[in-house]
């Protein structure tokens, strides 16, 4: 691709302290994601995605290699704001509506009023949550709350989007249906997206460059360029195309993978 | 003056090695754990010591902390004594009766959801009663003895042990309770199997609660008559004779024993309870 | 609603049935002894005979007294239509303001209480909030905070009367310092867990967004820690009460709901005693109950109620 | 005005009633004070609130002001209102107690909060153990300040005031002829009772001296007029019963039991009755007794009564 | 099939009486399932899948129409411990250890002492956790927790599994490995099994009937009987075969569903 790496990793080592002694949970990764990519990370259970996506976020410190993001380092690109970051579970505060949770972060980061109002309607229309914002969370479905929550770390506009499985709750029927429109969203915003998550389909789905990773400690075991086109329905994924994607992420998978 | 300026010095140094110790890099460490509320709990010593120096409080009012160890150190076979009369005859008995009784009533509110409707509030509304205002009635009715103590102690004891117990019981999700049912268990066999498991970090949680309240309703009592030995009768009559340091022993023996208690019983939980999150680590 | 009612009154009905049973075992030697110097016919014949048996006993073998048991000016356990005969009197007969009026002195006692647990509540969310923020607080506050409770308040409470008294304190304030004393602590510990219960997640999400340590206890650890508040001011706010009427015991001779209940034991008046603890029972059900409608209110406002 | 704050040994009640009259009765203004009456209570040390600052002068006993004395807070009688002293020891016939010799054996309902000094004096002299019910032992209980021990039969004997508790027990039904008391002034054992007491240093102030004279002085005159119209004394003390829990009927007893006590006062405190009350405490000194173990010195003075007598 | 039904639901309603009003969770419910079948439920969240497993496990009562089991009503089959019932979370005691946890049951139904331990080492090991016993649940990976909570639905030897979501928590890769062990399972012991899923792969994967079901109320829209050999390696997932199927209980679903 083309022009420097928006976030780049080079030879990143990640060991926590535990109480049982050292648990080394990244070495040695090395990776460049660049400008517009969707880059899904796939792996088994405790194999590092989350603590990579940390790492990018400045949520924890490698202990060794070299990580930047835009360029600056990732606590420099937290404080400027560089990216929204979106849990597992919606993790909306239920005692604000929708709309004062996606206001929370334009609150804290200093927007001014009128620009808040403005942007939470824009971001609830973007994920066709209009007329819910005076909702509270808990009157909402499991998946129109994610999308509120993905809502919310679009809002203050960040180039780059990290999502930890968001995904994972949800049942699959409704979980093809957001993966359709986070792709949309991609499409319309061209934001940089850092996907974790533990299904095939989805990852091969969603994604330009498909991760996979392996346990203890977490290292990179392949990285698959997606050949697929940006415009993807969902029953792309019964093509052949699709099915050998998926079957390489699947061996992948399957060699590194200790089952319990 | 000079000791009151070492007070605020040597409050101000003990925060630092305080802030120090638990930021440190040894702060996960049992040993820090242990340091930090010891250094605090002297620090808190040598400032009152000196502050009544340096301020010349009279001893009447408030006795220096040394004073009161050499009295405490000088009266040990009075105060066991009166640890004798007050924790082991009135306490221990009042609270084994008090929760036991909540035990049994709980089970009987546990079985009967009309009674529960019926008692929970009824209950809440006695347990606000003032037990200051129990007190002398139950040293009128069981007599000056350990026994009027026990009663007060039962009467603390027996509520919050009630909501506990309740509330722990009705603690297993919907799931666990099915799954009960779908192997036809009894009431019994749920009971003993899982509901009462369930229930322990409730129980201890009112057990733990009660053990603080329960001294302070035996030394309560105490006020309202009692024979000549025991805590509470030792501090009134010692005010009486102005002997402020006793007291503030007795005080000690009262929070020592009481803070030994709560920690024999969280020492307790940890055992019964050690499947529970809270517990784990 | 009526859900709870019909069990409720059916409870209470079985209680009085028992109390005014007790009442006959309670009260009847005495009952015999003012019975037999009148002249009634008494069995057995005689205080000195009397001395020893049980009260059963002498139960069964004078029914014709059991109606005196009920009616006595002092006695041993009185039947609940005494009390409520008191408190009509101390309450609806004498003017509010009168110093005879239980509303008077629970006007007093509430006025401590309501100003101790202010001061409690305050204090115990201050120290919280120290104890959440600093782990020095943190480690050398907490296991002294448990100890403090195991002191006998009421041993230390003339000893802060007289030293408060020295500085010129009096009246209400040392009253509410040591309901203040009591009530800190329940808060203390409901707020230390109130404002550390978002979870790694929430705290983690106000990080990304590079929030400072007082937005992040603004907009996140406060509103989550609100139901924590709510359950633990209601044990504050009984505990306040019983730390007022602590406060009031020693210092004698005043007013508030304290001294009445001193005064009863005294004089041997336990009607009154009686009629004051269950003044003062009231006053706590309806406190706890003013900070249930508070917490329904807030917590609906706040969105956390469904 | 000069102020002056007089902290109580008790609740209100007649025991008191000769500074309240003194206060209604304007005797206070008239002598140019603004006197602050603070009623006591089971826990309130008045020795210790006078160390602490809280008040200029108290009310207690002279045991319990001498063992202040020794304890460091040096404190000096300055009047003595109550000539006799109202403390007795009274018994249920019924028991079998007649007389002193009678006790052994029983159980006996005793005041501490300093005021068990007299008792220990008396059993020491007696030679009866306190520890324990035997042939040459008694049982003690600590009894609270009520009368309910002998009602409930739980003690043979308890500790009453002539015009307080004493009443409370013919109240509940029982006859003078139904008791045996024993009263510690008639037994040798007597102690002087609520006596006025400031602290040594402040003494030397010649204006708090005189603000004294002038106290002692009008209280006295309240006494007097206490003395001779108890009901009016009594309403008095009602008035000024914060808990509005007293009954005009009992403090109407009250006043006339304790004009007994007051009556033969002028104020100034007799020397043969100081004498006798350190002699009975230092005849007991025990471990349960510990309320002075020396002759004390400089205890009280005539200094003040003698000018406000003049 | 062959012989009278183990499970025959005819004409099934329920309905629960809620504060809003009457929910009508199943209608007209019409299913036969025989011996040795292996019946998967797949329906949009709310269709009703669960309260009809737990009709049959007579947690629940129906409203009209008729279920018998073993030729008994529900709850005379729940009294004969007529089936053992796997929840979707493992619901696994965390004060007992694995063995302590699944002797429980055989502790409740009186089994002796000595044929407890024997049961528990056999089921131990049909679910390869042999060597377990000892731990604790929070000492086990989430997967191994739902292998001990389908043991202990085994110790008791029942003839009717009924699992509902059991691996609804677990990862994609745990989760087609534990796919395989059920199948073995099912093969060795030729139990009849209900099982409720939200995943299409893993219904066609596994039954021999699928049961597409739609919500609001709860009806069946389609019984798919799987052409399938009882021998089914991983890869058949990629055969022509299972794609069509999985393409027809995709269709079926998609007709029914609301996304919110
Ligand atoms: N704070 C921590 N302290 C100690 N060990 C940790 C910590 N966070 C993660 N680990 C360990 O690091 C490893 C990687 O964890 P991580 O959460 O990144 O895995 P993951 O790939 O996200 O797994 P999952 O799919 O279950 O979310 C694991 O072995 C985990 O136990
Ligand atoms: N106890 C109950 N009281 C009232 N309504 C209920 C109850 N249990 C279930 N329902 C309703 O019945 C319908 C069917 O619920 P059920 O749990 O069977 O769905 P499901 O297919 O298992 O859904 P999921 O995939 O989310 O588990 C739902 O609309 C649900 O809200
Ligand atoms: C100086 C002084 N000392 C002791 C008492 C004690 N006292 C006298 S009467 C009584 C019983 C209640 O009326 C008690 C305890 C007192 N009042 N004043
Ligand atoms: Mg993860
Ligand atoms: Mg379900």
């Amino acid at each position: 691709m083309n022009g420097n790496p928006v976030i780049e990793a080079k030879h990143l080592d990640l060991t926590f302290q535990t109480n049982d002694g050292p648990v080394q949970a990244l070495r040695d990764v090395n990776l460049q994601i660049h400008k517009g990519d969707f880059v899904s990370f796939i792996g088994p259970s405790g194999c590092g995605k989350t603590t990579f996506l940390r790492c990018i976020a400045a949520l924890e410190t490698p202990t060794g290699g070299k990580l930047t993001v835009n360029g600056m380092s990732p606590d420099e690109a937290r404080r400027a704001r560089a990216y929204g970051y979106v849990f597992q579970a919606a993790g909306l505060y239920p005692w604000r509506t929708i709309a004062g949770n996606i206001k929370l972060p334009l609150e804290i980061m200093g927007f001014p009023k009128s620009e808040q109002d403005a942007r939470v309607e824009k971001v609830l229309d973007l994920v066709e949550l209009s007329g819910f914002g005076k909702k509270f969370p808990w009157q909402l479905s499991g998946g129109m709350q994610q999308r509120a929550s993905i809502a919310r770390a679009l809002a203050f506009d960040a180039d780059i989007l990290l999502m930890d499985e968001p995904f994972g709750a949800l049942d699959e029927i409704v979980r093809d249906h957001l993966n359709e429109e986070v792709l949309k969203l991609w499409a319309r915003t061209g934001k940089t997206i850092g996907f974790v998550t533990h299904s095939i389909p989805e990852a091969v789905y969603l994604s330009t460059k498909i991760v996979v990773m392996s346990p203890r400690p977490g290292r990179i075991t392949d990285v698959i360029e997606s050949p697929l086109p940006k415009e993807r329905p969902l029953d792309i994924r019964d093509s052949p195309e699709f099915l050998e994607i998926a079957h390489r992420v699947r061996d992948g998978l399957r060699a590194g993978h200790a089952y319990d | 003056m000079a000791l009151v300026i070492a007070a605020l010095l040597f409050w101000i140094l003990a925060w630092y090695l305080n802030v120090k110790l638990s930021n440190g890099p040894a702060r996960g460490t049992r040993a820090v754990a242990l340091a930090v509320p010891v250094v605090f709990g002297v620090t808190i010593l040598v400032v009152w010591e000196l502050l009544v120096r340096g301020l010349n409080v009279p001893m009447v009012v408030l006795p220096p902390p040394s004073q009161i160890a050499v009295k405490f150190a000088a009266s040990i076979p009075i105060l066991w004594t009166d640890f004798v009369q007050t924790f082991v005859k009135g306490v221990l008995s009042g609270y084994v009766i008090g929760c036991a009784a909540a035990f049994g009533v709980a089970i009987l509110v546990d079985r009967s959801d009309f009674l529960k409707r019926g008692i929970l509030p009824v209950g809440a509304f006695v347990a606000a009663l003032p037990i200051v205002g129990i007190a002398p009635i139950f040293v009128m009715w069981f007599n000056v003895g350990w026994q009027s103590k026990a009663a007060v102690v039962v009467v603390m004891v027996f509520f919050p042990m009630l909501v506990n117990i309740t509330a722990g019981l009705q603690e297993t999700s919907a799931m666990q309770r099915d799954q009960m049912k779908t192997w036809a268990a009894t009431y019994w066999q749920g009971f003993w199997k899982l509901r009462l498991p369930a229930a322990m970090p409730f129980v201890f949680n009112g057990l733990k609660i009660s053990s603080t309240m329960a001294l302070i309703g035996a030394i309560v009592a105490e006020f309202f008559g009692s024979p000549i030995a025991g805590m509470g009768f030792r501090i009134s009559t010692s005010v009486g004779q102005l002997a402020l340091d006793m007291v503030w022993a007795e005080i000690v023996v009262a929070a020592l024993s009481g803070s030994l208690f709560y920690g024999a019983l969280a020492l307790l939980e940890r055992g019964v309870t050690y499947w529970h999150p809270s517990q784990r680590r | 609603m009526t859900r709870v009612i019909f069990p409720v009154l059916v409870v209470v009905a079985a209680i009085m049935a028992f109390w005014y049973a007790a009442c006959i075992p309670m009260n009847i030697k005495f009952a015999l002894q003012t019975a037999e110097r009148q002249g009634a016919v008494i069995s057995p014949e005689g205080v000195q005979a009397r001395r020893d048996m049980s009260a059963f006993v002498l139960a069964a073998r004078n029914p014709g007294q059991w109606a005196q048991t009920w009616e006595q000016a002092k006695p041993r356990l009185p039947a609940p239509h005494q009390i409520v005969q008191e408190l009509w009197k101390t309450t609806v007969d004498v003017k509010p303001t009168s110093k005879r009026s239980l509303v008077f002195h629970g006007w007093v006692t509430l006025s401590a209480t309501l100003a101790g647990f202010a001061i409690g509540s305050v204090g115990g969310i201050l120290l919280a909030v120290g104890i959440v923020h600093s782990r020095a607080m943190d480690m050398s506050v907490m296991p002294w905070a448990i100890a403090s409770q195991t002191i006998p308040i009421l041993a230390i409470a003339p000893m802060i009367i007289v030293v408060l008294a020295s500085f010129g304190v009096q009246g209400l304030m040392p009253k509410a310092i040591i309901s203040a004393y009591l009530s800190f602590f329940p808060v203390v510990v409901g707020m230390v867990k109130g404002l550390r219960s978002p979870s790694a997640m929430d705290m983690d999400l106000v990080r990304t967004w590079s929030a400072t340590r007082a937005q992040t206890f603004w907009k996140l650890r406060l509103p989550a820690s609100v139901p924590y508040l709510f359950a633990s001011l209601k044990i504050g706010v009984a505990a306040s009460l019983v730390g007022t009427i602590v406060g009031e015991l020693p210092a004698g001779g005043g007013q508030g709901l304290g001294f009445r209940l001193l005064a009863g034991s005294y004089y041997g008046q336990t009607v009154q005693i009686w009629a004051a603890l269950l003044a003062t029972a009231v006053l706590a059900a309806g406190l706890v109950a003013l900070i249930g409608v508070l917490e329904r209110g807030t917590l609906k406002r706040m969105g956390l109620s469904r | 005005a000069d102020e002056v704050t007089l902290q109580l040994k008790w609740v209100t009640q007649a025991q008191f009633a000769g500074y309240y009259v003194a206060q209604d009765k304007g005797y206070y203004k008239d002598e140019d004070l603004d006197v602050t009456i603070k009623a006591g209570g089971p826990d309130i040390a008045p020795e210790q609130v006078i160390a602490a600052g809280g008040a200029d002068v108290i009310t207690t006993w002279m045991a319990a002001a001498l063992a202040a004395r020794e304890r460091g807070v040096p404190l000096v009688n300055i009047a003595q209102p109550f000539k006799k002293g109202g403390l007795q020891l009274t018994c249920l016939k019924s028991a079998g107690i007649e007389k002193p010799e009678d006790l052994a054996g029983h159980t006996l309902g005793v005041w501490f909060y300093g005021n068990e000094y007299p008792f220990y004096a008396w059993m020491a002299h007696l030679g009866l153990k306190t520890d324990g019910a035997g042939p040459d032992g008694v049982t003690v209980v600590k009894q609270a300040f009520s009368v309910d021990p002998l009602i409930q039969g739980q003690a043979d004997c308890i500790s009453t005031m002539t015009y307080n508790e004493y009443g409370q027990v013919l109240d509940a039904g029982y006859k003078p002829e139904d008791l045996t008391v024993f009263n510690y002034l008639d037994m040798g054992f007597g102690m002087l009772e609520d006596g006025l007491y400031v602290k040594e240093d402040d003494l030397k102030d010649p204006k708090f001296d005189d603000k004294m004279v002038r106290f002692v002085r009008a209280s006295m005159k309240g006494w007097k007029y206490a003395e001779a119209h108890p009901d009016e004394a009594a309403q008095i003390v009602l008035d000024n019963d914060e808990t509005g829990a007293q009954t005009l009927e009992h403090q109407e007893y009250m006043m006339k039991e304790v004009a007994k006590l007051t009556e033969g006062s002028d104020g100034a405190l007799d020397p043969a009755d100081y004498e006798q009350t350190v002699k009975t405490l230092l005849s007991a000194v025990s471990e349960d007794n510990p309320a002075i173990t020396k002759e004390p010195e400089g205890a009280w003075t005539h200094e003040i009564t003698d000018k406000a007598l003049k």
